[in-house]
């Protein structure tokens, strides 16, 4: 059986994509590169929208690279049931697409922030957190100064009547989102957001100090395998 | 518009020209028209006024700093050595790394935001400029005394031009420093370094050989950035009606820069490039002269083709523009379809403005009229060179003379190193760092607040040959070690730098440097140049650690009010198992604690004496070099054999700091005992020592390597506890040493 | 050639900290008689036409899809006097 | 209680990376006819009392010394109508 293939995207001014192909690979995944100007998913089993400053964030972050070619080919799929997992920029351009709800804004602190944070899986109903445990507290970095979760009062009750969130922060709130919200997950549980970067918490000797992120690339390993 | 042409020139040799306005002396004017045989056009002064400026031809420093050159260490490590655009080193395993780190001072103190993030932009561009791919960024940061208040508009200013643009560009900010004293109000130093990794096969230089090949300038276009002076020029001299005052800002654009590395590595791999060069200060001036003097020493350009965000700049403001985020190549003809393609992909605007020639001149026209015509190694390399006097400053001996011995020593130790932990150059700088993005990459080892960066190879560029070795990187300088000796001071900023690289297993080998300064037209700091350049080279030898490039920085002065001397000095180091590398602190409890090296009662210039008496006055601590080489032979080969659980270099606040910062590393406390005066031994700032913690059964094989190096090595006690305890002298939990730590620079900034 | 602006704020709902902190900063700075501050985005379009009706049009889609997010800000769309 | 605007522009000649950043988008999101766009800063700062000629001068102040950088940006301030 060929390896399971996961979409990376590159946006002009994305940065983590290298790590996150290399996040892909370790867990024995195959790592596609996307373009952002190709009308091209490439016949990928799932896509990671990496982080960085598509766009130089200019306007507001993700508000550009939405309309990118490559956003075309994938609003639809992701609508139609393809697994995809937005961390930091992908995450804001994921609500930015209208994938999932709210919006990410300015940090209430106005500072940029980067930190090791720990978060609370609110949710192992999705594609990317099954292989978590309920309830589980992991360690991630965060790094961003947009990333203050926000919703209307209706979006707000309504995500948390249906399990929407799937990670919270615990020990501070690096940003001031609502209700601690670090991550979301669409009805469906394909496509989920979080603020925190996973992919720089999967190897000992570099990036935070804890493995956790690698439970996001086993879960996707997991869903795609049963599939 | 009448246009200053060589023809006009000619026909108008006594038109009286602004020379002045731009800086020039009578002397080197009279120079230019005696190389070009009349006077020059607006635009051919334009070019000699910034290419002579004392920021482009180093012209009062060059001949002190030929001697890191006629000093330096035989060394094989070094592949291209100073005067390009950075120094390359081979690190094994057919790898180099290029670092560099350059000030952007003034402009910090102008526009705290643009000034410290065009900084970043300008150092980056250089390390591209080289072939490489840029993999980190570090900052040394000197700031007014913390409360005072153009210290809260400058600091946070600084701080988040450097986060906002080294962010962007997916750089991990992997070290620094920030440092307070009232002597820097009204002169901020902002020093960037940025260091890439290459293949030691793919040097670029700047250079432009090859008659018929094309110049191409890409990246942003040319707008009225930090063209002060060339407005003088454009408006004064030729025509009547009256220009607007132009800025003197710069705005940096990371997107676009960002945009530009991945471009540039693209072109390189497409081996489209035949020479490369960045647009710093100087802009067009400097990339065609210096490009067109290193090559086959001819180049025609039409400045009409040069894009322009500002339609009305005229040709003298273009040749000074410093519009940030440009760099300029030379390609084959048969290589701009390729070069263009690719640019095109990564939406870089990227034009043909001229030819290379074997004309040895370097020739520009501008509406079809030639407004230069000069031999261009005259403004690149042959600018005005000058033996400056100096002299020992009036104060100096009684400076020397006024000893911390007769300060009061304190009664209560414990309440001392906390004095010390909260005070504003000792306390923790995460309200800085943690606006800078250490991650990004995934491929930093160590980052704040251990002693030195530390990043892996291997994984640094997308498919490359495997190696296990990593990096190191430190950045030193004490601003008040050097007032009281810049020779000694020179050489303490170097052996920290060392020390720092060393502690964390990685062996030094190479050193870049910035030095800021105040005038060199006063001959007092000229002397404090001098002898810092002296100490730092004499310094470079016995340690056996070239000097591969840096920058200098004069005139941070307010009045006849100089900033301490500062020479700030980066030293990069090699390890060749990064999996072996020493974290910083105390990272597990029941390890054994030893103090390397010899402590004597040494407080000139301490933190000490200037938290808990705001004094100056004295010698800074003995620079015992051949100390600090044993030291380091024996933390590297210790790191080798995997001998080292933790480590943590001794500099400001001495061993009381030291412990309690290895404390805070990971929460564990520690018990220790000390065997002399207990002030002396908490306090002094001796260099040339090292905290380590070893597992209990290394500790015999540990000591008998420090003995065989004749390294002093004492044990102290044992990690574990809640508590940091000094016995029979202090006890503080390390809560509250943290909360003294972290809480101090939020206290102040918010 | 004509100028439209569009002036893109946070609905009344949402937290902007910016402006909180600014109208925490004024009477620090010595200003009182400031009872709120809210921050928000101007955008200056220059048309290469003139303004009329179906530029308008253009522009204010281009404030709906683009210029403002509607989740959480409110946009106005005028021509410069 | 009046409100009162300040607008904070980039001065013409400092680079606008953010305005190029969108006008280079537009074409691409089929808008077309847009020469040049440029982003600032709008700031509705709510006065407690009526927006005199002593609070209109005050307003001045605080864009001159807090809302805006005048070494890189201008400002205007108007009353709402
Ligand atoms: N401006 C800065 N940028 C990045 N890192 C910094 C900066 N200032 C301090 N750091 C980091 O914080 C840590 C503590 O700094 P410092 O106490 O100055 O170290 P040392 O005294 O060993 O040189 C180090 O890891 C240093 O690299
Ligand atoms: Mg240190």
């Amino acid at each position: 059986m060929s390896a399971a293939r996961v979409g990376v995207v590159t946006f002009p001014g994305t940065l983590d994509d290298q790590d996150a192909a290399r996040a892909v690979r370790l867990v024995g995944a195959e790592a596609v590169p996307l373009w952002h100007a190709d009308h091209d998913l490439k016949g990928v089993d799932a896509v990671f929208l990496p982080g960085g400053f598509s766009y130089g964030d200019y306007l507001r972050c993700g508000a550009i690279s939405r309309f990118a070619p490559l956003m075309e080919e994938l609003i639809p799929a992701a609508r139609a049931g393809l697994p995809v997992l937005g961390t930091c920029n992908g995450f804001q351009i994921l609500c930015e697409a209208h994938l999932l709800p709210g919006a990410l804004t300015r940090n209430a602190s106005l500072h940029y922030v980067c930190r090791d944070q720990r978060v609370r899986v609110e949710s192992t109903d999705t594609a990317w957190t099954n292989a978590f445990e309920q309830g589980q507290e992991i360690t991630l970095p965060v790094k961003h100064g947009e990333g203050r979760y926000v919703a209307s009062a209706e979006t707000l009750a309504e995500i948390e009547a249906n399990g929407q969130v799937v990670f919270r922060y615990v020990g501070g709130n690096p940003n001031g989102a609502m209700n601690d919200i670090a991550g979301i997950r669409n009805e469906a549980g394909n496509i989920v957001g979080l603020m925190p970067h996973p992919e720089h918490a999967v190897e000992e000797l570099v990036g935070a100090p804890s493995t956790d992120g690698l439970g996001f690339f086993t879960s996707i390993l997991k869903k795609l395998v049963n599939a | 518009m009448t246009t200053d042409s060589v023809k006009r020139a000619e026909s108008t040799p006594d038109e009286p020209m602004p020379f002045a306005e731009l800086g020039m002396k009578q002397d080197e004017y009279d120079r230019v028209k005696e190389i070009l045989g009349r006077r020059p056009t607006g635009s051919e002064l334009a070019i000699y006024s910034v290419m002579w400026s004392e920021h482009c031809s180093y012209k009062s420093s060059k001949v002190h700093l030929k001697q890191f050159a006629t000093k330096a260490p035989k060394s094989d490590a070094l592949l291209v050595g100073m005067g390009e655009n950075a120094g390359v080193v081979d690190i094994g395993d057919g790898w180099a790394a290029t670092f560099k780190i350059e000030s952007h001072n003034h402009p910090s103190y102008v526009e705290p935001h643009q000034g410290a993030a065009t900084g970043v932009g300008g150092i980056v561009r250089d390390i591209m400029s080289m072939g490489a791919r840029p993999i980190a960024v570090m900052d040394a940061l000197r700031f007014g005394g913390a409360h005072q208040d153009d210290t809260r508009r400058v600091l946070p200013g600084v701080v988040e031009g450097i986060s906002h643009y080294g962010n962007c560009l997916g750089l991990p900010n992997i070290g620094g420093e920030v440092a307070f004293d009232p002597c820097y109000i009204g002169n901020p130093l902002v020093n960037a370094l940025c260091v890439g990794l290459l293949r030691k096969d793919q040097i670029k230089l700047a250079t432009a050989p090859g008659p018929g090949n094309k110049v191409v300038l890409f990246g942003a276009s040319t707008g009225p950035d930090g063209i002060g002076g060339a407005s003088v020029l454009a408006s004064a001299t030729f025509e009547d009606e009256s220009q607007a005052k132009r800025p003197a800002v710069q705005v940096g654009d990371p997107f676009m820069e960002k945009l530009l590395i991945e471009c540039c590595l693209e072109l390189y791999a497409a081996d489209v490039v035949v020479g490369i060069q960045d647009l710093g200060a100087a802009g067009v001036s400097c990339a065609t002269t210096e490009l067109a003097a290193k090559g086959t020493g001819g180049m025609h350009v039409d400045l009409n083709q040069v894009p322009l965000r500002d339609p009305s700049l005229r040709p003298e403001e273009i040749l000074m523009s410093e519009s940030q985020e440009r760099m300029m190549a030379v390609v084959r003809p048969s290589d701009i379809p390729a070069f263009m393609a690719i640019c095109a992909k990564w939406d870089v605007p990227a034009t043909v403005i001229g030819e290379v020639t074997d004309t040895g001149r370097l020739v520009m026209t501008w509406h079809g009229e030639t407004i230069v015509d000069i031999p261009p190694g005259t403004a690149a390399d042959d600018g005005p060179v000058y033996e400056r006097p100096f002299h020992e400053p009036a104060g100096q001996a009684a400076l020397n003379a006024d000893t911390p011995d007769a300060l009061e020593r304190p009664a209560d130790l414990r309440a001392t190193l906390l004095q010390l932990l909260g005070s504003p150059n000792l306390a923790s700088k995460a309200w800085v760092t943690d606006q800078y993005d250490r991650y990004v990459r995934s491929n930093t080892v160590l980052a704040q607040p251990a002693d030195a960066g530390m990043l892996r190879i291997s994984e640094a560029i997308a498919g490359a040959e495997p190696t296990t070795r990593g990096i190191a990187l430190s950045t030193d300088g004490n601003g008040r070690y050097a007032k009281l000796d810049p020779y000694a001071g020179a050489q303490l900023a170097l052996a920290e730098a060392y020390r720092n690289v060393a502690v964390t297993g990685a062996k030094p080998l190479a050193v870049t440097n910035c030095l800021n300064f105040g005038s060199p037209e006063d001959p007092e700091v000229m002397w404090q140049f001098a002898e810092a350049v002296r100490g730092l080279a004499d310094a470079c030898r016995t340690l056996g650690v070239p000097v591969t490039g840096g920058n200098v920085s004069f005139y941070n002065q307010t009045g006849s009010t100089a900033i301490h001397p500062t020479p700030v000095v980066g030293v990069l180091g090699v390890i060749d198992d990064v999996a072996k590398r020493v974290p910083t602190g105390f990272v597990a409890e029941g390890l054994r604690v030893a103090l390397l090296g010899d402590t004597a009662a040494e407080f000139g210039g301490s933190e000490w004496a200037h938290v808990a008496h705001g004094h100056l006055g004295g010698l800074p601590p003995e620079a015992d070099l051949e100390a600090e080489r044993s030291l380091a032979t024996v933390l590297v080969e210790a790191a080798r054999r995997g001998l080292l659980e933790g480590s943590h270099d001794l500099s400001d606040g001495g061993l009381a700091i030291a412990l309690a910062e290895a404390c805070l590393a990971r929460g564990i406390g520690a018990t220790v005992a000390l065997s002399g005066e207990p002030f002396t031994d908490l306090f002094s700032e001796s260099a040339a020592r090292a905290l380590v913690a070893v597992r209990p059964e290394a500790f015999d094989e540990f000591a008998a390597l420090c003995a065989e190096h004749e390294v002093p090595c004492y044990g102290l006690g044992v990690t574990g506890g809640e508590s940091l305890v000094v016995q029979d002298v202090l006890e503080v939990p390390v809560s509250e040493l943290r909360d003294t730590h972290t809480g101090a620079l939020p206290a102040i900034f918010g | 050639m004509a100028r439209v602006i569009v002036d893109v704020m946070l609905k009344p709902e949402i937290l902007d900290p910016q402006g909180q902190a600014i109208a925490r900063a004024l009477p620090r700075l010595g200003f009182s008689g400031v009872s709120a501050v809210r921050q928000g985005k101007r955008f200056e379009i220059e048309l290469e036409g003139p303004a009329d009706d179906a530029a308008i049009a253009d522009v204010r889609k281009m404030a709906e899809t683009l210029l403002a997010n509607t989740v959480i800000e409110d946009y106005t769309v005028r021509v410069e006097a």
